[in-house]
C-alpha cells in the first residue's frame, strides 16, 4: 500500500511536469492551429534561465590564495562572487542559495519575451501554411535554440540546487499514518508539485474569468466568427503565445533541481509531451492536464519491480502502449474535439 | 585532361575483378596491389579522431579532441613534448611516425552505432585514415572496432568500459587501452568492503543495455564474492530522465547501498534523485546507508555537483596522480587548455602515441605488423604504471584508481580524490574468464 | 517509354545520368585543394544518398499522394536492417535473400501497425505510428537485445552458422557482403590529373535498386491507384460517397511504403553489415519526414534530394574542424584569420546541427514548397517567365 | 414497390425524435422530392439512407436489398449516388481526374491495387468521362484545378461525378442551398435537363419549394420528423397541412 502510495506521488510529479508543457503547447494549437515542434525548447531555455540566473548571481572576481595550489602547482586562484562583496559573505551566500526561486521572476520577462519574438518574427507567418511547414520550421528552431544554448553552456548537465531550505526530504508516511520511512519524498519536488497545481489553476482561472480570456475561448473554438466580431484576436494570440512560453519556461526553471539542465532536455520531453497533448485531446487545456497526471502515474507504476518482474520491460514502452489504447478506444483522446487535426 | 594516371587505392579482390568484371570498364587495370589499407604515399600520414561532438557525450567528445591534437603536436615534435619525455619507449622522436607528418581528420559518432560506423568509413573512403580512435561509449566502440576490423585498419579505442569490447566482441584489429566493468569492482569491492564492512546488503539501479548489464554483473560478482548480498537488480531505460519511481522503493527494500551502474546523463540524474530522496542520510540495518557509482568520469561528476561528495567509485585516471607521466601530461594539457584533462581525453592521448609507438617499432603502417607490435608489448611512463597490453584479447592491464567525490574541492575540476590504487595483479583475469567468452580475435586484417 | 509519359521519362533520365555519374559529378574539387572537403564522391556516403532516398521515395508515396504523416517510419528501416543482418548471419553472404527478407519483414511489420493506426487519421495517426516506433525502439535496445544485439547493434561474427556460406574466411576473416562474388565494399580508383574518383560496386547496387525503386514510384504516382490515393488526401468523404473504400488504399500506401523503408534498411545493412536500434529512433523518423518536406512532399524528385541535403550535412559538415578552417583562410593575414576562423567555428564541425536548423528554416520561410519548389523558381526566373499561380496551385500542395 | 423502399423509420438522438414512422416509397424513372421546413428530419433522413446513421427501427430497401448497416461505398456500389449540400469534389485534383475516379469505382469496386497501370492509357474511362463532361459543359475545363472553379462548377462537377456512374437512384441534397437565384436557376435547368436526357430516379432533399415544383414528379412534405403528405406537385402546393407546416415555421 505504501509502494503505491508512494508511486502515486512520484506520478503526480511527473505528470505535473507533463502537464505543464503540454498545456502550453495545446494552448498554443489550440488558439493559433500551429503545431510547435520548439516547444520542448522553451521548457528547455526556462531552465536555463535558472543557470544563468544562478551564472550572474555567482559572477566572481579572482582572489590569489598563496597557501594553496592549483593542478599546474601555481598558487590558487579563487572566485569571490561580487555578491559577497556586496551584501557580505551570508546575505550574499543566501541570495545565491536561492537562485533558483528568484529566477522565477527573471524568467517570467524573458520567457514572453521569448514566446512574443517567436510568435511575431516566425510563428506569425506560418498560420496558413500546412502543419507540415509548421512541423518544420518549429523543428528547425527547436535545433538552432538548444545549439546556441549549447554554446554558451556546454553539453553537459549543469548542477542547479535548489535552496538549502528545500533540500532533503521528509517523511511524507508519517502524516498519512504509514511507518516511519514508509513514504520519504523530497521538499523539493513537493514544492515543484504545488507550484504546477498553481500555475495549472492559474491558467485556468485566466482564461475562464477574464474578457481577454473569454475571447480567447472564443478563439479556440471558432476563430473566423471571433474575427468577424471586430475583434483583434491576432494581438490576443500573441499574448497567448508570450503565455504559452512563459508556463512552459517555469515548468523548466522549477525543473532545474530535479534533474540538472541540459541542452537537450527539451528534445527529451518534446515527444512526451506530444504523446501527452494527443492523449488529452488536441486543443483541450483539461485533456492534457488528465492525461499529464495519467500517463506519469502510470509510468510510475511500471516502474515498480513487482510489476516490471511480470512483463520486462514494461517501463520502456507504458507510455506509448497507453497512447496506443486510449486513441483506439477513445478517437479524438481523452477530451479532443471532432475535426480537430484530423484532416 | 590531357594526362590520365591509374593508381590503385581500393579494397579490391582479384575474386572481386572477376565478378565485376562486366561492371567496370577496361581502363582499370590491376596494378602492383599494395599489402594494406591506405597506406600512407606522401609525407604524411592520415589519423582518423572520431569523437561525439553532438548529443549528451559532446564535451567529453571535445576533450577527447582537445587531447587528440596534443597527442599530434607532440609527435609532430611540437610543444613540451608530454608524455613522449616519460615513455618507457623511446622509439618515438618527435619528427612524425615513421617520418611521416601525422595529420588527422575527425568526425562526429553522435554516440550511436550507425553514424559513428559511417563518420569511420568516411574517414577511411574519403580521407584515407590509416588508425581510427576515439569514442564515449562501449555500443560506439564495438561498432567501429567491428568495421575497422571489416575495412582492415587499426582501432584503438577511447573511453569504453563494457567487458565485450575485449570480450565476447573483441577483434584483432582493435585495441583498449581503457578499463573494464570486471576491473572496476575487482578494484572497488575490496575498498567498499573495508569502507562499509562485509555484510552489507546492496540494490541495483542498472542502465537497460549492454555496458550496464556487464557492469552490474561485474560490481555484483566482485562484491558478493567478499560477502555482500544483492538484494535487488532493477533496469532503467536509458531514455530515462527523472529516476524518482526508482529510487523511492530502495529505502523499504532491505537495501542498505545503492549501486547506480549508470554513465553520463543517467548517472547525474539517478545520482541526484538518489541524494535529494535522502538517501544518504538515512540508516538502514543500522547502518548509514551509502551510494556507489562504479563508474566515475570527472566531467560527468561535475553535472551532479554537489551530490557526488564522499560517493565511491573507480576510474582509469585522474589528473592529480604524481607520477612523472601524468604531471607530464597534466603540464603540457593545462597550459594549452588552462583546465586539467579528463580520464577519455588520457586515454586518447595514450592510444595515440602507443599507437605511434608501435608502427615506429614494427617499421610498418601494416595494420597487422602494427598489431603484432602491439600485442604483448610492456611500456611504463604513461600515467598508470606499468601496463602490459596482453596479447589474448587486445586489454590493458595496469594499476585501478578508486576515487571518491571530493568534500572541499578548491575549483570545478577537483571533484575527486584517490582513495587507492589497485595494483594490477587484483584486477588481472584470465582471457577465457566466463564474463570475457565467447568471441575471438580472429586474424588480423590488412584489408587487402 | 517504358509506360512514363515524356516528362516523366525525361526527369527519369536525369536522374538516372546522375546516378551513374556521381562519382564525377559528386567530386568537383581536385583531392588535393582545400575545397575536397565538400566532396562527397566517396562510396559510403553515395551509398547513403541513394539508399537515404530510397526511404525518402517510399515515404513520399505514403505522405505525398495521401497526406498521411507518419512518424514511426524508421521503425521499417530499423526492422528491415535487422532482417538483412539475420539473413547474413544465418543464410549466406549474398545481398539478394538479405533485400528480399528485408522487404518482406518490413512489409508485414507494416500490414500490423498500418491495420491499427489507419484507424485515425491527421495527428492522431501520426502519435499512433510514433508510439509504436518509440516501443520498437526501446524495446530493441534493452529487452530485445537477443535478439538486436542492443546498444551496439547487430552484427556479422565469425562463428555465425551461414548454412550456404562459410563462417569465416579461408585466412580466419569475417566473410563480406557480395552479390555473386562481387563485394559491396570493393571500388576502383580513378585518378585523371588531381581528381580522384571512385566506383564502388555497392555504391552501384544501391543506385540501380535506386532507380528501380524510383521508376516503380513514378509508375505508381502516375497509376489509378496513385490518383486515388490523391482523392484520398483531398476529399475523404467524397471518396466515400463515390463507391471506394479509403482503408484498403491507405493501407496499401502504407505497406508499399514501409517495404521501402524495409528495402533501405537492408540495402543500408548490405553496405554495411550492422543494424543499430537508433535507426528506429524517433529522430530517424523525424530525419525522414524533413526529407521529404524539405524536398518538397508529393513531388517525384524531392524527396530524394531532401535526403541528399540532409545526409551531406551530417557527413560534411560534422568533419571540418577549426584546423581545416585555418587551411581555406591561411593567406589572410594573422588576426583576420582567426577572427574569420571564430566566425565560421560554431557552424561547422560539431555546429553541424546549427546550420541544418538555420537552413530548415531559412528553406522552409523562403521556398514553401521545399527544394523543388525552389528549383521551379529559379528555371521560371531565368525563362524569364512571370509565376503564374496556376502553376502554383496545380503542383500537390503539401498535406494539412 | 418502388426502387426505393422506407418503411417504419424511427431514429432518435437522445431525447430528440429525429424521425418517426417514415414511410417513403421512390419509384424508378421518377423525381421524388423530399421537402419540409428546417429541422424536419430531411437530412437525419438521408443520412439513413446512404449509410451515414443506422434508424433505430424500420427498414430501407434499394432494390430489394436492405441498406441497414452498409458502409457508404457499399451502398454506392449498390447503384445510389449522392449530390452533397455544398460540392463535395476532389479539390487537389483535376476535373478529369475528379471524373476518373468514380469510373474507376464503378469498374473495378470498392478496391483494387492497380498500382502499376497508367491512368493516360485508360482510354475508353477516358472517353466517357470527356462525354459526360461534354454533356455538362465543362469539357473545355478539363484540365483545370477543380479547387479554382466557381462554385456552380463545382456543382456540375459534382453532379457529373455522380451521373457518370450511372447510378440507379441520385440522391441530391439540396443542391441549391446558399445560392444566387441565377446559379439556382442553372442548377435547375441542369436537372431539368439531365431528366429528360436519362432514364434515371433521382430523390431531391430541398428546402426551396420553387426548386421541386419545376421538376418533381411526386413529392413528400416532411415536418417534425414524420411525412406530412405525399402528392404530386399539383396538389402539395396548396394544402392545408403543407401550408400550416411552413407558416408554422416563419411564425
Amino acid at each position: 500500500m505504501d509502494a503505491i502510495t508512494l508511486q502515486i506521488l512520484n506520478g503526480l510529479d511527473k505528470g505535473s511536469a507533463y502537464a505543464l508543457i503540454a498545456l502550453g503547447l495545446t494552448l498554443i494549437f489550440g488558439t493559433l492551429g500551429v503545431v510547435n515542434f520548439a516547444h520542448g525548447a522553451l521548457f528547455m531555455i526556462g531552465a536555463f534561465c535558472a543557470v544563468t540566473l544562478n551564472r550572474l548571481l555567482t559572477l566572481s572576481h579572482q582572489v590569489v590564495d598563496e597557501t594553496r595550489t592549483d593542478f599546474l602547482g601555481n598558487p590558487l586562484k579563487v572566485d569571490v562572487p561580487y555578491m559577497h562583496d556586496l551584501f557580505g559573505e551570508v546575505t550574499g551566500a543566501a541570495i545565491i542559495d536561492w537562485s533558483v526561486p528568484l529566477a522565477i521572476l527573471f524568467s517570467i520577462p524573458v520567457m514572453i519575451a521569448v514566446g512574443v519574438i517567436m510568435e511575431r518574427g516566425l510563428i506569425k507567418h506560418f498560420y496558413r501554411r500546412p502543419h507540415a511547414d509548421q512541423i518544420l520550421v518549429t523543428f528547425g528552431l527547436a535545433i538552432v535554440l538548444q545549439e546556441i544554448i549549447k554554446q554558451i553552456f556546454g553539453a553537459n548537465p549543469i548542477p542547479t540546487p535548489a535552496p538549502d531550505a528545500f533540500t532533503g526530504s521528509f517523511d511524507f508516511g508519517v502524516l498519512l499514518g504509514f511507518d516511519p520511512n514508509a513514504i520519504i519524498y523530497p521538499y523539493w519536488r513537493l514544492v515543484y508539485f504545488a507550484f504546477a497545481a498553481l500555475i495549472i489553476g492559474g491558467v485556468f482561472a485566466f482564461l475562464q474569468f477574464t474578457t481577454f480570456g473569454m475571447v480567447v475561448r472564443a478563439g479556440m473554438a471558432d476563430r473566423e466568427t471571433v474575427g468577424l466580431l471586430g475583434i483583434n484576436i491576432d494581438r490576443r494570440f500573441t499574448i497567448m503565445f508570450g503565455l504559452a512560453a512563459a508556463v512552459a519556461g517555469l515548468a523548466g526553471v522549477m525543473y532545474a533541481p530535479i534533474n540538472s539542465p541540459n541542452y537537450h532536455m527539451g528534445m527529451d520531453f518534446l515527444v512526451l509531451s506530444f504523446v501527452v497533448v494527443v492523449v488529452g485531446g488536441m486543443g483541450s487545456l483539461p485533456g492534457a492536464v488528465a492525461a499529464g497526471f495519467l500517463l506519469g502515474i502510470l509510468e510510475s507504476f511500471a516502474s515498480m519491480n513487482e510489476i516490471k518482474q511480470i512483463l520486462p520491460g514494461i517501463d520502456q514502452i507504458i507510455i506509448y502502449l497507453v497512447a496506443i489504447i486510449i486513441l483506439l478506444t477513445r478517437p479524438r483522446g481523452l477530451m479532443g474535439r471532432k475535426g480537430v487535426m484530423e484532416d | 585532361m590531357s594526362k590520365t594516371t591509374l593508381t590503385r587505392r581500393g579494397v579490391l579482390r582479384t575474386g572481386a575483378v572477376a565478378g565485376a568484371g562486366v561492371a567496370l570498364p577496361t581502363i582499370f587495370t590491376a596494378s602492383s596491389a599494395r599489402a594494406f589499407t591506405n597506406a600512407p604515399t606522401g609525407g604524411s600520414v592520415t589519423l582518423g579522431f572520431n569523437v561525439p561532438q553532438t548529443g549528451p557525450y559532446a564535451d567529453e567528445g571535445a576533450d577527447e579532441l582537445r587531447a587528440y591534437e596534443l597527442a599530434v603536436e607532440h609527435l609532430n615534435g611540437g610543444g613540451d613534448g608530454g608524455m613522449l619525455n616519460t615513455f618507457s619507449s623511446k622509439a618515438l622522436d618527435g619528427t612524425g611516425i615513421m617520418g611521416k607528418k601525422v595529420e588527422y581528420v575527425t568526425g562526429d559518432t553522435q554516440t550511436k552505432s550507425d553514424a559513428a560506423r559511417a563518420s569511420a568509413k568516411s574517414m577511411i573512403e574519403k580521407d584515407g585514415a590509416i588508425m581510427i580512435t576515439g569514442g564515449s561509449s562501449s555500443g560506439v566502440a564495438i561498432a567501429v572496432q567491428g568495421l575497422c576490423q571489416e575495412a582492415g585498419v587499426i582501432f584503438m579505442a577511447g573511453l569504453t568500459h563494457s567487458n565485450d569490447t575485449t570480450g565476447k566482441d573483441k577483434k584483432a584489429n582493435g585495441f583498449r587501452h581503457f578499463f573494464n566493468a570486471y576491473m572496476s569492482g575487482a578494484a572497488l569491492a575490496p575498498v567498499l568492503a573495508k569502507m562499509y564492512g562485509d555484510d552489507r546488503k546492496a540494490y541495483h539501479l542498472t542502465a537497460d543495455y549492454t555496458w550496464g548489464w556487464t557492469q552490474e554483473e561485474s560490481i555484483k560478482a566482485a562484491t558478493e564474492a567478499l560477502g555482500w548480498e544483492t538484494v535487488n537488480a532493477v533496469k532503467t531505460p536509458l531514455a530515462q530522465t527523472d529516476f524518482s519511481s526508482y529510487i523511492a522503493p530502495v529505502l523499504n527494500s532491505g537495501a542498505d547501498v545503492l549501486v547506480l551502474n549508470h554513465y553520463g546523463g543517467n548517472m547525474v540524474n539517478s545520482l541526484t534523485n538518489a541524494v535529494q530522496f535522502g538517501l544518504r542520510e538515512k540508516q538502514v540495518n543500522g547502518k548509514n546507508f551509502e551510494i556507489v557509482v562504479p563508474l566515475y568520469s570527472r566531467l560527468m561528476a561535475r553535472g551532479a555537483g554537489e551530490n557526488v561528495k564522499g560517493i565511491f567509485g573507480s576510474t582509469n585516471w585522474h589528473w592529480s596522480l604524481q607520477d612523472a607521466g601524468s604531471k607530464a601530461f597534466v603540464q603540457s594539457f593545462g597550459t594549452k587548455y588552462g583546465f586539467p584533462p579528463s580520464q577519455a581525453a588520457h586515454t586518447c592521448y595514450v592510444q595515440t602515441l602507443l599507437y605511434a609507438d608501435a608502427v615506429q617499432r614494427a617499421g610498418s603502417f601494416d595494420p597487422c605488423a602494427v598489431g603484432e607490435a602491439l600485442a604483448g608489448f610492456e611500456f611504463d611512463g604513461l600515467g598508470n604504471g606499468p601496463t602490459l597490453y596482453r596479447a589474448e584479447d587486445h586489454q590493458c592491464f595496469k594499476d585501478v584508481l578508486v576515487v571518491k567525490g571530493k568534500e572541499n574541492p578548491t575549483s570545478e575540476f577537483d571533484l575527486l580524490e584517490v582513495v587507492e590504487v589497485t595494483p594490477r595483479a587484483q584486477v588481472e583475469y584470465a582471457p577465457d574468464h566466463p564474463m570475457f567468452a565467447g568471441g575471438s580475435l580472429g586474424a588480423c586484417n590488412p584489408g587487402a | 517509354m517504358f509506360g512514363l509519359g515524356k516528362k516523366d521519362f525525361t526527369l527519369f533520365l536525369i536522374v538516372a545520368v546522375l546516378a551513374l555519374f556521381a562519382p564525377f559529378i559528386l567530386n568537383p574539387f581536385p583531392t588535393d585543394s582545400g575545397l575536397a572537403q565538400f566532396n562527397a564522391g566517396y562510396p559510403d556516403l553515395m551509398q547513403r544518398f541513394v539508399i537515404f532516398g530510397i526511404l525518402a521515395i517510399g515515404f513520399n508515396i505514403l505522405f505525398g499522394l495521401t497526406g498521411y504523416l507518419s512518424f514511426g517510419h524508421a521503425a521499417f528501416l530499423g526492422v528491415g536492417s535487422y532482417a538483412a543482418v539475420w539473413m547474413f548471419k544465418l543464410l549466406s553472404m549474398n545481398v539478394i535473400p538479405a533485400i528480399l527478407l528485408s522487404m518482406i519483414v518490413a512489409g508485414l511489420f507494416a500490414v500490423v501497425i498500418g491495420y491499427v493506426s489507419l484507424r485515425r487519421s491527421g495527428i492522431y495517426f501520426s502519435i499512433l505510428t510514433l508510439a509504436f516506433a518509440q516501443m520498437s525502439y526501446n524495446l530493441a535496445y534493452s529487452v530485445l537485445t537477443p535478439i538486436t544485439n542492443g546498444e551496439t547493434g547487430l552484427q556479422i561474427t565469425l562463428d555465425d552458422p551461414r548454412v550456404l556460406g562459410v563462417s569465416a574466411t579461408a585466412d580466419g576473416g569475417i566473410p563480406v557482403t557480395n552479390l555473386f562474388g562481387m563485394e559491396m565494399r570493393s571500388f576502383e580508383t580513378l585518378v585523371l590529373g588531381p581528381w580522384e574518383f571512385q566506383f564502388s560496386v555497392g555504391y552501384y547496387l544501391a543506385a540501380i535498386i535506386m532507380l528501380i525503386s524510383f521508376y516503380v514510384a513514378i509508375r505508381i504516382f502516375r497509376s489509378p491507384f496513385g490518383m486515388m490515393l490523391r482523392a484520398i488526401k483531398s476529399n475523404q468523404n467524397r471518396l466515400y460517397y463515390t463507391g471506394l473504400n479509403a482503408r484498403p488504399y491507405t493501407l496499401a500506401a502504407f505497406v508499399i511504403s514501409g517495404m521501402y523503408a524495409g528495402l533501405a534498411g537492408g540495402l543500408l545493412a548490405c553496405m554495411d553489415p550492422l543494424a543499430g536500434a537508433e535507426r528506429m529512433q524517433w529522430t530517424a523518423s523525424g530525419e525522414v519526414v524533413l526529407m521529404t518536406i524539405l524536398g518538397g512532399a508529393g513531388t517525384l524528385i524531392g524527396p530524394v534530394l531532401g535526403a541528399g541535403f540532409i545526409k551531406y550535412f551530417e557527413n560534411i559538415f560534422s568533419k571540418i574542424n577549426d584546423q581545416v578552417v585555418h587551411g581555406w583562410v591561411s593567406f589572410l593575414p594573422d588576426g583576420l584569420e582567426d577572427l574569420v576562423v571564430a566566425l565560421i567555428h560554431p557552424f561547422v564541425g560539431k555546429g553541424w546541427h546549427l546550420t541544418l536548423g538555420l537552413l530548415f528554416m531559412l528553406i522552409v520561410i523562403f521556398l514553401p514548397g521545399g527544394l523543388v519548389e525552389g528549383g521551379q523558381r529559379i528555371a521560371r526566373r531565368l525563362r524569364r517567365k512571370p509565376a503564374k499561380d496556376d502553376a502554383k496551385s496545380a503542383s500537390t500542395t503539401p498535406a494539412e | 414497390m418502388g426502387i426505393l423502399d422506407v418503411k417504419d423509420v424511427n431514429k432518435r438522438f437522445g431525447g430528440l425524435k429525429a424521425l418517426s414512422e417514415v414511410n417513403l416509397s421512390v419509384q424508378e424513372n421518377t423525381v421524388h422530392a423530399i421537402i419540409g421546413p428546417n429541422g424536419a428530419g430531411k437530412s437525419t433522413l438521408l443520412n439513413c439512407l446512404v449509410g451515414k446513421l443506422i434508424p433505430d427501427t424500420g427498414s430501407v430497401m434499394f432494390d430489394g436489398q436492405s441498406v441497414l448497416g452498409r458502409k457508404p461505398f457499399e451502398i454506392n456500389q449498390m447503384g445510389i449516388s449522392r449530390v452533397f449540400q455544398t460540392p463535395e469534389i476532389f479539390g487537389d485534383l483535376t476535373v478529369m481526374e475528379n471524373m476518373m475516379i468514380p469510373l474507376f469505382a464503378k469498374r473495378d469496386g470498392v478496391f483494387r491495387l492497380h498500382a502499376i497501370e497508367s491512368v493516360e492509357n485508360e482510354a475508353t474511362l477516358r472517353e466517357r468521362a470527356e462525354a459526360m463532361l461534354s454533356d455538362v459543359n465543362m469539357l473545355e475545363k478539363r484540365n483545370m484545378h477543380s479547387a479554382s472553379m466557381s462554385r456552380g462548377d463545382k456543382r456540375r462537377l459534382e453532379m457529373a461525378m455522380c451521373l457518370v456512374q450511372e447510378p440507379r437512384l441520385l440522391l441530391l441534397d439540396e443542391p441549391t442551398a446558399g445560392m444566387a437565384r441565377a446559379d439556382t436557376n442553372n442548377t435547375i435547368d441542369l436537372l431539368k435537363e439531365i431528366k429528360e436526357k436519362r432514364d434515371i430516379t433521382m430523390c431531391i432533399i430541398e428546402h426551396d419549394m420553387h426548386v421541386v415544383f419545376s421538376l418533381a414528379d411526386r413529392i413528400t412534405v416532411l415536418a417534425q420528423g414524420t411525412p406530412l403528405v405525399e402528392d404530386i406537385p399539383a396538389n402539395i402546393k396548396g394544402h392545408p397541412k403543407v401550408q400550416e407546416a411552413y407558416l408554422g415555421e416563419h411564425a
